[in-house]
């Protein structure tokens, strides 16, 4: 027998009671029957199921082996389940899984919320859950320990069972007219097969389409539901949840903290940089009476340069007059002794010129004079040569000069001699 | 920091930080002139308390919402009921 | 230096450290002649004063506004420890 | 040397001691007649007393300036400290 | 030397320098005729003289300068120190 | 020799000796007659005399120019030296 | 030998001696008759004496003008020694 689990009861004596329905299209129920699992079957139906995760829960279709029993007192029929398939139900269960988030993959509504911000000061919280949970307390209590100023805004819904999905779906509705920052899906935990409502095409549709974000926290271990997939962010307790969200804030106040030490460090910071600017400026003023010093000592060193320039070129204008001065001592005089020297040179000169030319002359005059001499005819005579002459006195120089008798005189150094010519 | 500024009281936490780190950015950087630090220290000190109050304005607070759902419920329940 | 110069009093922090920096420049590249050198002592000496006081009064006010902010945080964590 | 002379009186020191520098060097150089050397000399003794002058009257006011400067800075300090 | 001839007593120092060295090169030179030795022997005597005279003139002044500044330093000095 | 002699009184120093030159030469070079020797000689007698007497001249005068200058340096060495 | 005979008494040193230097070259040749060469010589004795005279009175005279410029060097020489 395959049909869908309905209206599950367990009696007081440990017998497990449900309807098994088929719906038609439009979820009207069609067909219906009452089933029974017996004291003696339901434990090891319950574990079987147990091993996959599974358990009896309305909604939930499963595959039994049963027999039919008609229970005279009420004049019913009534199934009466030895067992049931977990890997049927469990496939089922996949199946239908898959095709939840195959439509909101191919809406895009898978990531929708994500998208959305998550305030960093998430102070007002929309908590969705159980109300009177061990998820509510623990939640609001990690709260309230914090100190924080968290405002809740709680919307009750059931977490199991077969209201959960209508309730859940209905609760994450009433967000857009809450003026929170967030909203929180929490459940104490509870049995795998409850789990599967936050798989449901309804929650999941909800979660995604949120108008703030949605957190999560299921309260499973193992698995995420798609609930969790579409949420903003995951958690895997309540507790978590509230320890996310006062971190949060925590890391707000911790930011506060530090931009005050911050602002704090630099405004002193600023105020001593400017202190030190001053001080720098101060002493740098310092430099100015430097600067004074240095011109002054520039000063004497030009007084003493004015001191000594002046008598210096002075001293060298008077050195140089003194030289001059000896040039001109000098020269005078021996101008004059040059002059005496050249006029006594040519006195010198022309007197004894002139008294070589006496010298001369007196000899080349001495000198004709000793020639006249010799050529004297006295000098002849007294060679021995005579000049003779005839008696008129002519100068005899041939024979036929004189006749035979004619008296002559020659005319000897010594004296005439007179003689008669004998012959010619 | 926005262009148009708010009033300090309508800023959102976040806007606060904003413009707190907008100052601590300028101080840090040593844009602001000493005449305006103290000024601008002023800003950030209210900006801070601001901040500080919005964090830790009371204790949790818990608002039930639970009835209005229970009612349309029992609504519903009726209606099924009838 | 601003072309248009303001009288000292209407200085800003920044901008009398700047010239007096100017002036100190000045005086140490020997560009100021002795005659003028007191006299630009004297405009630095005036903004020194100047740049004194601003200091002086933004450390009063920053270091009670710190204060105020240290307390205030202080206070904060006694809650938060009670 | 300026071109157009001035009074020795109008003169600023840095160009009173460029005159006294530019007859230094002509008097070092001889190129100043000794007629003119006496002249030469007492413009430069002049430029000498005015320069000197100058320094002391700069002097003075620098001192007292600096001193005002540091008493302010001693003051301002012991106002820190205490 | 300069083609008109100026009165001795007009002559700068330089110039009678110059005239003075003229004549000695000529004397040097034996270029003066003796007639006229005596002739630039006096005028060379006398502008030695006024040479002369110029550098003892030039000496006093200079002397007198050089004292007036060493006095003046010597005071400045002793301001300084007091 | 000038062309147109001059009388001998009115002879400079150098034309005198020039002069004495030319009847030198004229002697040595036998080119004079012994009838004029002793004119000759009587002519160079008087230009010697010239010449001697403007030497004492020049003689005297120098010494006296010589003696003045050594007197005014010697005196001025000894200002300087005092 | 002038064309125009001179008488003895004006002829001039050289003249003499040039007439001398016929006579005798004349004599020497033996183109002179014994009964000329008598007159000849007279002739020459005359000259000669002429000539002695010249030369005689030549050296008086330049024997006194040498005299008198030793003299008056000398002279000089005792002034410029004195």
């Amino acid at each position: 027998m395959v049909g869908e689990v309905n209206r599950v009861r367990v009696s007081q004596r440990g017998h497990l009671y449900f309807e098994l329905i088929e719906k038609g299209d439009d979820d009207q129920i069609e067909g219906k029957l009452e089933a029974v699992a017996w004291r003696t079957d339901h434990p090891r139906i319950r574990q079987q199921l147990a091993t996959a995760g599974l358990e009896i829960g309305e909604g939930q279709t499963i595959r039994c082996r049963a027999a039919v029993d008609f229970y005279p007192p009420f004049g019913r029929l009534q199934l009466v389940v030895r067992a049931v398939d977990p890997v049927f139900t469990a496939g089922l269960l996949a199946k239908r899984r898959q095709e939840v988030l195959e439509s909101l993959v191919a809406r895009g509504l898978l990531e929708l919320n994500r998208q959305k911000t998550l305030s960093e000061l998430s102070l007002r919280v929309a908590l969705i859950t159980s109300d009177g949970s061990a998820a509510y307390h623990d939640f609001l209590s990690s709260l309230e320990e914090s100190g924080f100023g968290f405002q809740v805004y709680f919307i009750h819904a059931s977490v199991q069972g077969k209201e959960a999905e209508k309730e859940v779906t209905s609760a994450l509705g009433m967000l857009s007219s809450l003026p929170v920052d967030c909203a929180v899906l929490i459940r104490g935990g509870g049995s795998r097969a409850d789990l599967a409502v936050f798989d449901s095409q309804g929650i999941c549709e909800a979660v995604a389409q949120a108008p703030v974000p949605v957190l999560t926290g299921l309260g499973h271990e193992i698995d995420q539901a798609i609930a969790d997939l579409a949420a903003h962010t995951a958690f895997k307790t309540p507790t978590k949840v509230a320890e996310f969200l006062v971190e949060r804030v925590a890391s707000e106040e911790r930011r506060l903290v530090e931009l005050r030490a911050a602002l704090a460090r630099h405004s002193v910071g600023l105020l001593r940089q400017g202190r030190e600017s001053l001080g720098r400026a101060q002493r740098g003023l310092g430099l100015v009476r430097h600067r004074i010093a240095t011109a002054a000592g520039r000063l004497g060193q030009l007084s003493e340069i004015v001191a000594r320039v002046g008598q210096w070129s002075a001293e060298g204008q008077g050195r140089k007059l003194q030289d001059l001065l000896r040039r001109l001592v000098d020269a005078g005089p021996r101008n004059l002794a040059a002059a005496h020297h050249e006029s006594d040179l040519v006195a010198e000169r022309i007197a004894a010129q002139a008294a070589a030319i006496v010298r001369e002359k007196t000899a080349v005059v001495d000198g004709w004079e000793r020639l006249c001499r010799q050529l004297a005819p006295e000098r002849t005579l007294e060679r021995g040569f005579s000049v003779t002459r005839d008696s008129k006195g002519e100068l005899l120089r041939h024979p036929r000069q004189v006749v035979p008798g004619e008296r002559i005189t020659s005319h000897l150094a010594g004296g005439d001699l007179v003689s008669q010519v004998e012959e010619t | 920091m926005s262009s148009k500024k708010k009033a300090v009281e309508e800023l959102r936490f976040g806007e606060a930080i904003e413009q707190l780190e907008g100052i601590l950015s300028q101080v840090e950087a040593e844009e602001v002139d000493i005449d305006e630090l103290a000024d601008q220290l002023k800003v950030a000190a209210g900006l801070l308390e601001l901040c500080r109050g919005k964090i830790r304005r009371a204790e949790v607070e818990v608002t039930q919402i639970v009835q209005a759902l229970e009612e349309a419920e029992a609504e519903a329940e009726q209606e099924e009921g009838s």
